[in-house]
């Protein structure tokens, strides 16, 4: 493994530090924390949005931190959900009085610690409502299952909160807004090759030469089956199909959509897969309000990508296109 | 059983053992991640009870056993994080709460039925999910049995809930996951041990070796 | 070679195709060219700034489209500079009757396509004039070599003359302040991998698991040196110990900073290459007013960074802060 | 020499063989450049001639055999980029002028010098700068040479020029570059093979095997 990093365990903090010093009038670190929250953190008058889950997704979570967006955002280890201390820490930094909106990913770990989390900055008195994101489609979700991940969607969740809570809605209007998009979202990921943790050094899976993994997630975990090597446009007409399957859209419907490139893969790849994407939004009779390409919710250095379809309606495409001004998104 | 003092020893020496024992599997724990999660469950068990033995060594030197079961906890939940964290951490604190009356054959039951109850209600899971609870539940329903029922010393029920929980680890391997990140592999999940059972027994082997000495 | 496309001849037409389907309202394809314009191009009143060179490159170039950057951009093939009738066809297209200003970077075959590209719309009667970046401090720039490569402090270049050229300022006007950053910047680059073109489908050159390339360029070819690995703190401090020789600054200098990372490499390790850069500066006596931290100017899939440095002054300052709206950049 | 229509299909002939070779080296030529330039020589050659081979197929059937060359450069500058796009592309254009009147055994010689000077022109290298300059001026001194003082017969000529090229091509290993991606190595690129002086070996051997036919 080669890594343009210094300690294996050190690159949490010290990426933190970096971003900070990239971004001094805006980013402010949580002494002792492994935290970042806007530099004028809390803002007077506003709901305050919180993110967080485990790091190697950036620019994800903190890239997002600014006006329009998150007002803090919490780094657990590589992969790891932070601690319900670091948690409970940066919900009461974001509380300005009128509450606090926590966008967590449907993980066990990001569940469990944001509950416990909840339950602590309750106890001094903060509003604190929680969103769970969960528009990854490749995960059957079941009684019998922990349930669909939550992963490119969640940029969505945070940018109509964001705008949202920027207007001075209150916490259950920021709330409604978020879960409309969580009610219209859907994700699927593919992987072309394994990412590499830090700490263990090697692929998290083995994938051979003319093998790809299919419905991902962005843990570098392994996907929910493996096929032959496929062109980008297969590729993305089996991500896409199962997306829309899922969703189950009429005709005329507007999206908005999203190729997530994981971490490693040249933009030009995932520009070749827009392309086709936005071929098949045509055919299927949907029209495209808006075509995001980039890497927004990434998994190390992974080369793949996922496919978001969101449907808008008026309300969430006024949210979408509200000024946003973060590192790592403006509008 | 032993008065104070022994019982803070046995505490203290049962975290060192953890501790190295964690940092010795780190990788082991991890490769079994790798192939059903997300690569990190060594690393986090490691980091976790690193700091414990750290925050113990730096313990009040009178505090009771009890609560350095706690700090065991506490430490836990703010330093692992993921889904181990709050169930490891999140129920050794709150099960710690069964042994301020210090560490007896039957606190240390209590101890160990409001453990498993805590990581059932955190985590959700029931029996054959293909976690955790897998090892922990014949383990803590052996233990239960071999002291209420079959009057064991406490060293004896201990080694037969060591070998229940072995039974659960290897249980694990040929189910279908329904909790926890390999649950989204579906029936690929199956064939593979669960890093949480095995850490879990990991442990328990640990406070034997502890306990025999 | 596992890659997000369909036939590697094809990737550059589809990767442009996948552009404007991303910004249909921003960019527009030259027909039968390789070449996206603003979609308003050309615009009244103002000097056209263009660039091109090879693709791979992604988001440069056509992705600095924009209000307050360029005009227009042409795509070769990937690391191929484009044809000098392509150029011409793109200068043509965004000449609004105020003059075109070229942004080439030093490599032969761009300075020999846009010199005849010049020399073509020159008989059209456009008036152009080109600059020629030539950022890169690995490269010893004498007689004896065909100079330095221009490298990732051409989008600083964009930058600059697409904010003077959106003031108004006539053709020579634009040209002094484009030359003005060339002056000033200094830039140097690392690979911990090669990278993989999707011709030849295997890596450029081959790196041990213990080895890195100094000095780099933007195109897969080897550096000048190979080296053991190093710590991220290692190498940036040997690659910002060879742009400040080079450019040989005053204490209290202030100065705009670039980790710029190669396509491979996660976020999070270009910010904690920035961790220590800022340090760098800070220890140097330097001032940062402003540190930029992501993919500008990368080689396809290459694992690995360059680290900018340009000195700036009240003008540059204001031009480096005044509006720009493109895809991947926006101010 | 020959006759108007023997000078077309010898053209055409050439084209094709030219265009055959580079697609056969298309991997060789790409491999030598990825050893001190950007790994794109081969594919830029192939692209280029095959471009040539489609062209010269539509070509009007009156065209003369020196617009037919003209044809060449002016496709070769319009679909290869690069440094190798003008240099190839823009030298044959701007020779092809010296074959208006057909191509004869003195107008050969005037395309010859015609091109090896635009090429240097153009790419500014001198000898031994390690580009394609280094096969080419000793070709072309070998051909006139040849054809002017010795007096041989064309196809002959050829001949030793090929051989003149080719340790051109050898005399590019050992030094080191000085124009080119491969400049930017610096004293690595001692001990590599120039791209671009073996293809131009390339086309000079598919030249003289259209002239043995
Ligand atoms: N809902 C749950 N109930 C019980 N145990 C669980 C649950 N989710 C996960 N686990 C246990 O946690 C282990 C994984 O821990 P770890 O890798 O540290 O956290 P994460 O899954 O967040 O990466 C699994 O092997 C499993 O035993
Ligand atoms: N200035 C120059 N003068 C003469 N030949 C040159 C010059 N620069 C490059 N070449 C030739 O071009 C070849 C490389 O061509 P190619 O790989 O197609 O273009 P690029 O270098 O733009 O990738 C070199 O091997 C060399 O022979
Ligand atoms: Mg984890
Ligand atoms: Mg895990
Ligand atoms: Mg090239
Ligand atoms: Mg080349």
């Amino acid at each position: 493994m080669k890594k343009l990093i210094n300690e294996p365990g050190d690159v949490v903090d010290e990426m933190l530090d970096g971003m900070v010093a990239a971004y001094p009038d805006r980013l402010r670190r949580l002494d002792g924390n492994e935290v970042l929250v806007r530099s004028d953190a809390p803002v007077a008058g506003k709901v305050g949005i919180v993110s967080g889950g485990g790091s190697g997704h950036e620019p994800t979570h903190a890239g997002y931190i600014g006006d329009g967006m998150l007002d803090g955002a919490a780094a657990g280890e590589i992969f790891t959900s932070p601690t319900a201390d670091q948690l409970d820490a940066m919900i009461q930094a974001c509380d300005a009085g009128e509450g606090v909106l926590c966008v967590v990913k449907n993980y066990e770990g990001d569940v469990m610690n944001f509950d416990t989390a909840g339950e602590m900055a309750g106890m001094e008195d903060v509003d604190v409502e929680q969103v769970v994101v969960n528009d990854d489609v490749a995960v059957e979700d079941s009684l019998y299952t922990s349930g669909r991940r939550g992963v490119c969607g969640t940029i969505l969740v945070h940018k109509v909160a964001g705008a949202k809570a920027a207007e001075g809605a209150d916490l259950a209007e920021v709330k409604r807004v978020a879960e409309k998009v969580i009610d219209n979202v859907g994700t699927m990921g593919m992987a072309l090759t394994s990412c590499v943790t830090p700490e263990k050094g090697e692929p998290t899976f083995d994938l051979g030469e003319d093998e790809i993994e299919l419905g991902i997630g962005i843990h570098g975990e392994p996907g929910t089956e493996r096929t032959d090597v496929m062109s980008a446009d297969e590729i993305t007409d089996h991500l896409t199909q199962n997306v829309l399957d899922d969703l189950d859209l009429d005709a005329g419907q507007e999206v908005v959509t999203i190729v997530n490139g994981m971490g490693g893969t040249p933009l030009s790849e995932l520009f070749v897969v827009n392309r086709r994407l936005q071929q098949l939004m045509h055919d299927h009779g949907l029209e495209t309000y808006d075509a995001w390409v980039g890497d927004y919710m990434t998994s190390l250095d992974m080369m793949g990508c996922s496919i978001t379809v969101c449907a808008v309606d008026d309300e969430l495409k006024d949210l979408l296109d509200a000024p946003a001004d973060t590192p790592a998104l403006k509008v | 059983m032993a008065d104070r003092e022994t019982q803070r020893a046995a505490v203290i020496a049962a975290v060192e053992r953890v501790a190295d024992r964690m940092t010795a599997e780190k990788t082991y724990l991890t490769e079994l991640d790798s192939a059903i999660g997300d690569a990190d469950h060594g690393a986090n068990m490691a980091r976790g009870f690193e700091a414990v033995r750290e925050k113990i060594a730096d313990a009040d030197a009178d505090a009771d056993p009890g609560d350095l079961v706690k700090t065991v906890g506490v430490t836990l939940i703010s330093e692992v994080g993921g889904a181990s964290g709050p169930l490891y951490g999140g129920s050794i604190m709150s099960a710690s709460t069964e042994l301020a009356d210090g560490i007896t054959a039957e606190s240390s039951v209590a101890f160990a039925e409001a453990y498993l109850a805590k990581v059932k209600d955190r985590g959700g899971a029931e029996l054959g999910a293909k976690t955790m609870v897998d090892a922990l539940t014949p383990a803590v329903h052996t233990y239960k049995k071999s002291i209420e029922t079959d009057d064991l010393p406490p060293l004896e029920a201990l080694a037969k809930a060591v070998d229940a929980a072995e039974r659960g680890v290897n249980y694990t391997v040929p189910l279908r996951a329904q909790k926890g990140r390999a649950s989204y592999l579906g029936w690929r999940s199956v064939g593979h041990q669960d890093p949480g059972a095995t850490s879990t027994l990991f442990i328990m082997e640990e406070l034997l070796a502890t306990a025999e000495e």
